[in-house]
């Protein structure tokens, strides 16, 4: 175990001012929010699986495996897809709440509530 | 090598004391350029923490992304900039 | 219209080829060494977004030539079809296949179809960005 | 020199990027950098060309780098004595270089070189804006500047 | 005596950028500010980059390094005069010791063209404006 | 390597992508439209055939032996779920044709409708749970961006909460991969089947399928996670609607499902209840949750939430029957949702409102709808013969069969006030006089031509026979969902047939 | 059998173009169908009179052991001969009685569909079956309650007899599913040919209970029944139809036929014997306070029908054939009062009793087949009812224990109260003063006599000569009792008990009649909140509950307000989590933080509290240029721990990240503080709990590996197989390729939506 339990305690952080921006009235804190927890997220996962300094997953040129053991590249690839598509997602929100703001005219959650009820 | 990771355990708090530093600049603001500039500096830290991280290491690997960090970090800038000509809030506070 | 940046202006015209050659550069060693279509799209659309900032808009559209939008639909193709060859010889989708081809200026190339994946991604990446970018951009004007 | 030079020059930094010098490499460089610029210059996008000497590119590199060292020596003192040193303030500067890579390449270097920072070039391009950090002396501070642009203005046609 | 320069040259790369953070912190106003973070920074990163590249003394290696010194020469006067003239022109305070402002009211608030010397036209481009 | 498992995921991505390479072109958008779907039903019968007869069908992706590799693999559930994919993108496509207008369609309507049955293809298809984000997030962004298709201020409000739930609901999805590949080593959803009993801290695990189960019970809208849904299904074009209750919160239904029947067995009692109180809370919340109502659409779209609940209480339930009953609760509610959903939108086209205040005089002007309107309405009332009553007769009795009485009083109950929530659309917008008066015009002014009527009454009518006759002729339905949920609860021969066939 | 129930739903189906084709004669034409279906049902009286049952069955759902399966035996043959009998009477009197009016097309269809659904019913061997008929004549009977649906009377009706039925059908439901798990058998007649007796198994009270609550909503017993005589808002046709002779009698008839199988016990017999009379006597009561002609009809028939549960619940052979009887005659005498009714409706527009007298002149057939009628009502001989009555005493007055004391007197009072309203009924319009009518009094066409004609004549003849009727009343009651009752039908049973309950009755009954004005106005009320106002008045309860509690459930649910939804998403997840480790334990967590270098201390509390400042910052920018240093701390601590392709896109996607936020924030304004301190305590509290549950998960999993992870065989093949020294980037475009495929479409799908989303409107408003 290296600095897993580190990255535990960020990420617990990282949830908590996560839960807390979007837990405001303002649009943007929401995204801001939104934002964080895909980051924690990202460590969680990274975290969960193991933590390994200085051995990237990469095989030198002319070998065919690693020379000693490397970080686990599997949970790599899955946190580069989902940056990607928390990338494109939260994109998407940042347009959206710019867009609401602009239909509504108040960066304020309370003012969007006609939809329910 | 004793004096080199001696020197790369040096460099590592140094950086981190810069950094801790220019943080409290990006709080303090007062202004948004301020935080620009400290975000600046923020990302040239980086590329040291990943030059030193590279040596430490012994990976030359590492480097790529400090590649990408110099080119890139640039942008934020340039989209800071471009949010305050087009008359963003600025006094923020 | 706000007048732009001189100094800016001047430098991108300089580091837009630097930043494409780069963004390529990406792309190609990817399999090998840091880099892949993903990052490298990044790059480059980071140039022309660059260039945007630098410049306006329709001058960013004009250096572009191609509709970002388009530009998304075709690189999803390139990486969907990408997956058909080996279903055409009876194999699994996207199982990747590998052509050693001798090209006159590059000396041997490893051709394959997760490179031409992952030129899809690449041009999938540069026009979610740049439609994206432009598009808000020129909502602000 | 021309777009020619450039696609040498960026072929260059292909083969350092990739880090292999080899023909192929070189080959490879040409291609990509023939592309890339291909994408870059464009008659819509309204570009003037530029001309560039590689070899003064370098020695200016080196200039630049030893006026960067200069530079932060002056600054670390101010900002490591509890005092400051300085008297800022922002002058006019007015422009002989007259091409749009004359003045970037000017205005960049006064930001590297001591105690100069450029702030904006007049939209008609008569004037660099600079803030200075020690203006105590703002005639040899002129006078200096006035140099470093005739080198600029000698470096690039 | 690689490994010796190697180390001289990270903690000479550091002890710069601690006092280009030391600068952000300490100076008075975003310009002076900018002189340190600029200088200092950009310097410090180079030399750091420089000291990877002394250490593997590899082709490929050195070649990242100068790369990334080539692009932080490049972007790190720009960014400054871009963020120098932004904070400028919305009218970030100078600090009180200013000498003198050549540039005050030169830029034009509506087109954001500069003036190359005082005219009518141009004025009031410090004041705030509201924009909405 | 069986090519009809990957088809159903392939050939709506080819065509989305297709049609957004071309997407100045208007025409050929409508075309991709229908082809797709069609070709997306018709791979969707074909692997359903296939499964029928040669069992569990697995392709593994790149050629890249289980669990190395992404499987795609269809059992009865999967191709089943993925043919009505198919059917239901057909038919909301057809319907499109006339409803959508040329802005909606210039803005990409078409491709992302064939990407949401992309997503939502995949989703039932992969046999690998990172693969399932995946595939969550493509219907998830193609459901984000038809939502707000139109930018109507409801819409982005609605928007808002949708995307923000959603996102949540991904997250933790996300960090409960994480951590189950941190505990086990592996993404395989069989590979996990058959390594789940090994592990010796049982909490821990079933604490990590309880994060699956929020992130799926948010994406399925079952209580209390619900509240996106009744805040933007209502809001969209009215075809984009009927997609949305067609597929969306099919997903989380079908991913819970698949978790909970393959993966997280181990702790029934602490799964398995909290799924059972879920259940009725979601359908008892749900159905007072549309009495409340007096908008057609927000009646239907709270009515979705209620019908979830039904879906879970098979699940908990977890008998052969009860998943049966959940698997054609989901068909039939995918069938009457949908239908009423459309039929909403041929009033608002003839009325040109949703307010049941506002309607009235349909049954006299438009009796051929009425007459949709009450089988579609009555179906999901639970009237029998149709489709409602065969899937409501098959949890009751497998609840009954099981002495979970309370559920079914809820589910019953439920039942009843469907029926009083059913009806009293129809009261309202059907049997009361048009409060514009006896004179006013039979149509609004966006009511479509001679040949558009074909294109909306078509799809409505077509639905409308498939719920009559999955009531009427529900054997070969029985059959079909009674087989798989036999086989669903075969976790030996699932997990054997996508690790023990062999690949590269 | 199959064929009959499914012609009527063609010729149903066909009713609008058959009507459109044959015009003013459609009612003749149509009521050829119940017609030939009429003598289909009668050639298997010789059968069932023999003692022997029909049993037909064709495969539907044996899946669910659902099966078009039929029985035919007497209680089954006696309903189908009343449906379609009295449908005939029904369908040629609304093709007169609803000439022209606009929906007459539609009335027939769903009229003949009733029909078809209530014969399905009483035919179906199968519980499911029967079942499914059940619910059909509940939508059935809305459809046609609400006929005229324009008027908000109807549909309130409408309404109120579907909730009430299907509410009870959903009851029964679950009842007959009980009891097919319980007796193992889906089918009727297995169920009762079985050996075993359900009395003893644990599921019997509470099928008994279900399928109860099922009869007694259909039958309107009390206290269900408010919605009967609401129901009246439906065309006269379906009145006569729907609550004479066939649906209210749905629950009557399953309970007669469950009597073998779940009768005989003490719960069976008290609930159904005190619901029956207390109905009964209810109705009676009821009746006699209405003055409107339909409502005292209505009202009757809820005596009726309390009658007959309590004679079912009293399970002798007595009270089996009084019910067979009772069954027949109420009927006969029901049916024909009721198209009576719509006569005079039709002949003067009056509906009010107090407002009619003197129409024998006008309308003198009218006239005479109501007072045959209500003879038959009020239990007098000769006719069929006067059976049916003494019958009915002579069982009450045999009933067990207590109730042999309870049941007689409640019997003799209703009997008391329904001559009087046999006499409102059958005297009160056509004799003394002939009051101002709206419309000139005129008789009815014959299309609308034929049906009370037959009826009251059959109750006459049926009176006179008990023979006739005598096989299938038996049939019946053996069905009901469950073996043969072994009695005769008699007109005259000599001088006994009855007989003198009978004549008091009368007696007593005129005199209320005497004096029915100020009864109705006295006393009359004096019972109606019981009876009447209450459970009435509990279903509007029952009704505007429901909906201020749906409002105030979704009110307080769906409030609107994001950060309730994501308040309760996070805390629902903490919650659960939490509960799983109290119930499973496996909450151990050991950690150490010894390996960590300072840099990484410094690197992750720098991106804390970076994180922090965002969250308490109220400047938009700062927090934006703060997620800058979370990017690039959070890119470093990848870096730190040997991914650089994720540090490369970290940094890339965050500083893009910025620039979209930047691009799109100018516009907006700054924070306002909004929330109240108090508020952002119990946030923070909030938050932290979900932090620290997070912290506490992931810790509990670290160091926790069961298995070797699969990428070892990417790490071994990625070179070797796949021809890619960076083996994540090998993962994504060849291991998972597919994975990154998605994340493509993704990307291409946030575009499209983002340009959609700013591009759409923004062309909207240029046009
Ligand atoms: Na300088
Ligand atoms: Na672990």
């Amino acid at each position: 175990m290296t600095a897993e339990p580190l990255l535990a305690i960020l990420v617990g952080v990282l949830f908590a001012t996560a839960t807390y921006l979007m837990l405001r009235r303002s649009l943007v804190k929401l995204v801001i929010g939104l934002i964080l927890l895909s980051n924690a997220a990202n460590l969680l996962i990274f975290a969960t699986s193991g933590l390994t300094r200085g051995a990237p997953p990469l095989i030198p040129e002319g070998m065919l495996t690693p020379e000693g053991p490397v970080a686990d590249p599997l949970p790599q690839a899955l946190i580069l897809t989902a940056i990607v598509i928390s990338f494109g997602v939260l994109a998407f929100a940042v347009v959206l709440i710019h867009r609401a703001y602009e239909v509504v005219g108040a960066d304020d959650l309370d003012e969007m509530k006609d939809t329910d009820t | 090598m004793p004096i080199l990771d001696w020197a790369v355990t040096a460099t590592f708090v140094i950086l981190s004391l810069a950094l801790v530093i220019i943080f409290i600049r990006l709080i303090k603001g007062p202004s948004l350029p301020d935080r620009v500039v400290a975000l600046e500096l923020i990302a040239s830290l980086t590329v040291g923490f990943i030059a030193t991280h590279a040596v430490a290491t012994r990976m030359a690997n590492f480097l790529d992304v400090a590649v990408v960090l110099a080119l890139t970090a640039f942008l934020a800038a340039v989209g800071f900039a471009r949010y305050l000509e087009k008359g963003g809030e600025r006094s923020d506070d | 219209m706000m007048a732009g940046s001189l100094i800016l202006q001047t430098g991108t015209r300089l580091l837009l080829p630097l930043l494409l050659l780069f963004s390529v550069f990406l792309l190609l060693r990817g399999h090998d060494e840091p880099g892949g279509g993903f990052i490298a799209g990044l790059v480059a659309a980071m140039a022309f977004a660059l260039y945007m900032f630098a410049f306006d808009v329709y001058k960013a559209r004009a250096i572009l030539r191609i509709d970002p939008r388009n530009m998304l639909g075709i690189g999803l193709l390139l990486a969907t079809v990408s997956g058909v060859p080996a279903l055409l010889q009876g194999r699994a989708y996207l199982t990747s296949l590998w052509w050693d081809v001798e090209v006159p200026l590059f000396g041997e190339l490893k051709l394959s179809t997760p490179l031409v994946f992952d030129i899809g991604v690449y041009l999938v990446v540069i026009g979610t960005v740049l439609t994206i970018v432009l598009a808000l951009a020129e909502a602000e004007e | 020199m021309n777009l020619l030079a450039l696609n040498l020059l960026l072929a260059v930094a292909w083969m350092m990027l990739t880090g292999s010098f080899t023909a192929n490499s070189l080959l490879a460089g040409l291609v990509f950098s023939y592309l890339a610029l291909w994408v870059a210059f464009n008659r819509k996008a309204d570009h003037s060309s530029f001309f560039w000497k590689v070899p003064k590119v370098i020695s200016f590199i080196g200039f630049f780098i030893y006026d960067l060292v200069k530079a932060n020596l002056v600054v670390a003192w101010d900002v490591l004595t509890p005092t400051h040193l300085m008297k800022p303030g922002v002058i006019a500067f007015p422009l002989r270089a007259h091409t749009d890579a004359q003045i970037t390449v000017l205005a960049n270097l006064i930001s590297v070189t001591p105690g100069t920072l450029s702030l904006d070039v007049s939209t008609d391009r008569k004037v660099l804006y600079i803030h200075a950090m020690y203006l105590q002396d703002e005639d040899k501070l002129r006078r200096e500047l006035q140099d470093l642009e005739s080198r600029v203005m000698e470096l690039i046609d | 005596m690689i490994e010796l320069l190697t180390a001289f040259l990270l903690l000479l790369g550091s002890l710069l950028m601690l006092l280009a953070a030391l600068g952000a912190l300490r100076m008075p106003d975003l310009l002076t500010r900018m002189h340190a973070t600029t200088k200092a920074g950009a310097l410090g990163g180079g030399t750091m980059v420089v000291a990877v590249a002394v250490f593997f003394d590899d082709g490929a290696v050195t070649a990242r390094a100068l790369a990334i010194v080539v692009f932080i020469i490049l972007t790190a006067p720009v960014a400054a005069h871009l963020i120098g003239r932004a904070g400028y022109f919305v009218g970030i305070p100078l600090w009180e010791g200013t000498l003198k402002d050549e540039l005050k009211n030169r830029y034009d608030p509506e087109t954001h063209t500069l003036a190359s010397e005082d005219s009518e036209a141009s004025s009031g481009s410090t004041e705030k404006r509201d924009h909405d | 390597m069986r090519i009809e498992v990957a088809l159903p995921v392939i050939i709506p991505l080819f065509f989305g992508a297709l049609a957004l390479a071309v997407w100045q072109w208007r025409g050929v958008q409508r075309a991709v439209g229908v082809l797709g779907s069609a070709a997306l039903t018709a791979s969707g019968i074909w692997l359903l055939v296939a499964v029928w007869n040669d069992g569990v069908l697995a392709m593994h992706m790149g050629s890249w032996q289980a669990p190395f590799g992404i499987v795609l693999a269809a059992d009865l559930l999967s191709a089943t779920m993925v043919l009505l994919t198919g059917v239901m993108g057909l038919i909301v496509a057809l319907y499109s044709l006339v409803s959508m207008t040329p802005d909606h369609e210039r803005f990409g309507y078409h491709p992302l409708l064939q990407l949401l049955l992309a997503g939502v293809a995949g989703a039932f298809l992969t046999g690998d749970i990172f693969n399932l984000y995946v595939w969550i997030e493509v219907l998830l962004v193609a459901s984000f961006a038809l939502l707000i298709l139109g930018g109507e201020r409801a819409q982005m409000e609605g928007a808002i909460k949708y995307v923000t739930l959603n996102l949540i609901s991904s997250l933790i999805l996300l960090a409960a991969v994480g951590l189950t590949y941190g505990m086990f080593g592996t993404l395989n959803m069989a590979d996990l089947a058959a390594k789940m009993g090994e592990a010796e801290n049982t909490g821990l695990v079933t604490v990590v399928g309880v994060l699956f189960m929020v992130a799926f019970a948010i994406k399925a809208a079952a209580f209390p996670l619900f509240f996106w849904l009744p805040a933007s299904y209502h809001t969209p074009p009215v075809a984009i609607s009927a997609i949305f209750a067609a597929l969306l919160t099919k997903v989380g239904v079908y991913a819970l499902i698949r978790f909970f029947t393959l993966m997280f067995t181990e702790a029934p009692e602490v799964t398995q209840t909290i799924l059972l109180w879920g259940s009725g809370f979601t359908m008892l919340v749900g159905v007072l949750g549309a009495a409340a109502q007096f908008e057609f659409r927000r009646i239907l779209a709270f009515h979705s939430v209620s019908q979830i609940g039904y879906i879970i209480m098979g699940l908990a339930l977890h008998t052969p029957l009860a998943l049966a009953g959940s698997l054609l609760f989901i068909i039939h509610h995918s069938v009457v949702k949908t239908n009423l959903f459309l039929i909403s939108g041929i009033s608002y086209f003839a009325r040109g409102t949703h307010e049941l205040k506002d309607l009235g005089g349909l049954y006299r002007t438009h009796p051929g709808l009425s007459v949709l309107f009450l089988i579609s309405a009555l179906s999901l009332a639970g009237l029998p013969p149709l489709s409602g009553f065969l899937v409501k007769l098959m949890l009751v009795r497998a609840g009954l069969e099981i002495e979970a009485y309370w559920i079914v009083g809820i589910a019953l109950l439920t039942g009843l006030l469907t029926f009083y929530s059913m009806v009293k659309i129809w009261a309202e917008a059907f049997w009361k006089a048009d409060p514009r008066g006896e004179e006013a015009p039979a149509n609004g002014a966006a009511w479509p031509g001679r040949g558009g009527l074909w294109l909306l009454y078509g799809p409505v009518a077509a639905l409308a026979a498939l719920a009559v006759l999955m009531g009427v002729a529900a054997e070969p339905f029985l059959q079909l969902s009674i087989a798989a949920g036999e086989q669903m609860l075969d976790v030996d021969a699932y997990v054997e047939a996508i690790l023990g066939a062999d690949a590269r | 059998m199959l064929f009959a129930i499914l012609s009527i739903f063609v010729v149903a189906a066909l009713a609008p173009v058959v009507h459109r084709a044959t015009g003013r004669h459609s009612g003749w034409v149509l009521a050829l169908l119940p017609a030939a279906l009429f003598v289909y049902f009668a050639s298997f009286v010789p059968t069932v009179a023999a003692g022997e049952t029909v049993r037909l069955a064709w495969q539907w759902m044996p899946g669910l052991d659902v099966q078009f399966s039929f029985l035919i035996d007497g209680l089954s043959l006696m309903f189908a001969l009343l449906i379609a009998g009295i449908g005939v009477f029904v369908v040629s009197y609304a093709g007169r009685y609803l000439e022209g009016h606009r929906d007459l097309g539609r009335f027939y269809v769903l009229i003949l569909s009733f029909m078809g659904s209530m014969l399905g019913l009483v035919l179906a061997d199968n519980i499911i079956l029967m079942f499914i008929f059940w619910e059909l004549t509940s939508i059935t009977s809305y459809l046609l309650i609400g006929f005229n649906h324009e008027q908000l009377k109807a549909r309130k009706a409408a309404l109120q007899g579907l909730i009430v039925t299907v509410g009870g059908g959903l009851a029964l439901l679950a009842g007959l599913v009980l009891l097919g798990v319980a007796s193992g058998s889906w089918e009727l007649s297995e169920i009762l040919a079985g050996e075993d007796s359900l009395h003893e198994h644990a599921l019997y009270l509470p099928l008994v209970i279900l399928i109860l609550l099922g009869t007694f909503t259909k039958s309107a017993q009390f206290p269900f029944h408010f919605w009967l005589p609401n129901a009246m808002a439906a065309p006269t046709p379906v009145s006569a139809y729907l609550h004479s002779a066939t649906m209210v009698k749905a629950g009557v008839y399953l309970m007669a036929r469950l009597n073998p199988e779940l009768g005989g016990t003490e719960l069976w017999t008290w609930t159904l014997g005190l619901f029956g009379a207390v109905t009964m006597f209810t109705g009676a009561w009821m009746a006699i306070q209405s003055t409107e002609i339909k409502k005292l009809l209505a009202y009757s028939t809820v005596m009726a029908l309390g009658t007959l549960t309590m004679l079912i619940g009293i399970d002798s052979p007595y009270a089996a054939m009084a019910g067979a009887t009772f069954l027949l005659a109420h009927s006969l005498y029901k049916g024909a009062l009721f198209m009576l009714a719509g006569s005079i409706d039709h002949g003067t527009g009056e509906k009010e009793v107090p407002n009619m007298g003197g129409l024998r002149r006008a309308m003198p057939l009218t006239a005479a087949f109501s007072v045959i009628a209500a003879l038959s009502l009020a239990g007098l001989p000769p006719l069929f009812g006067f059976v049916g009555k003494e019958l009915m005493l002579e069982a009450a007055l045999g009933a067990p224990d207590a109730l042999g004391v309870v049941l007689p007197l409640l019997a003799v009072a209703s009997a008391i109260l329904v001559v009087a309203v046999a006499a409102i009924v059958g005297l009160r319009p056509f004799f003394g003063a002939r009051p101002e009518y709206a419309r000139t009094p005129h008789e009815s066409p014959g299309a609308m006599l034929a049906g009370p004609a037959v009826l009251a004549t059959l109750g006459l003849i049926f009176g006179i000569f008990p023979a006739l009727a005598q096989p299938l009343v038996v049939a019946t009651a053996t069905s009901i009792h469950g073996a043969d009752p072994e009695m005769q039908l008699k007109l005259w049973h000599g001088i006994n008990l009855p007989l003198g309950l009978s004549l008091l009755s009368l007696a007593a009954g005129l005199v209320i009649y005497r004096f029915w004005d100020s009864v109705r106005a006295g006393i009359g009320r004096v019972m109606a909140p019981a009876f009447r106002v209450a459970p009435e008045r509990g279903y509007d309860r029952f009704m505007d509950g429901l909906v201020w509690f749906s409002a105030f459930q979704t009110r307080v649910l769906q409030n609107g307000y994001l950060r309730t939804y994501v308040m309760v998403t996070m805390l629902t997840t903490v919650a659960l989590v939490l509960a799983t480790f109290a119930t499973l334990g496996g909450l151990e967590i050991t950690v150490s933080f010894a390996d960590i270098l300072v840099h990484e201390w410094v690197i992750a509390a720098l991106v804390a509290l970076a994180a922090l400042f965002v969250a308490t910052t109220n400047s938009r920018l700062a927090a934006v240029a703060s997620l800058g240093i979370i990017g690039f701390g959070v890119s470093l601590i990848y870096v730190f721990f040997s991914a650089p392709d994720l540090g490369i896109t970290q940094v890339l996607v965050e500083t893009l990240t910025v620039i979209l936020l930047v691009l799109v924030l100018f516009r907006l304004p700054g924070f306002l503080k909004f929330s109240n301190p108090l508020t952002r305590v119990r946030d923070v509290i909030a938050s932290l709990v979900v932090g620290v549950t997070m912290t506490a998960v992931l810790m509990a999993t670290l160091g926790v590996q069961y298995f070797p992870a699969i990428s070892e065989y990417h790490i071994a093949e990625s070179e070797p197989s796949a021809y890619g020294r960076n083996i994540v980037n090998v993962i994504l475009v060849d291991f998972r390729a597919l994975d990154t495929l998605g994340e493509l479409f993704v990307l291409a799908l946030a575009a499209v939506g983002v340009y959609a989303m700013i591009k759409f409107r923004a062309e909207d408003r240029k046009s």
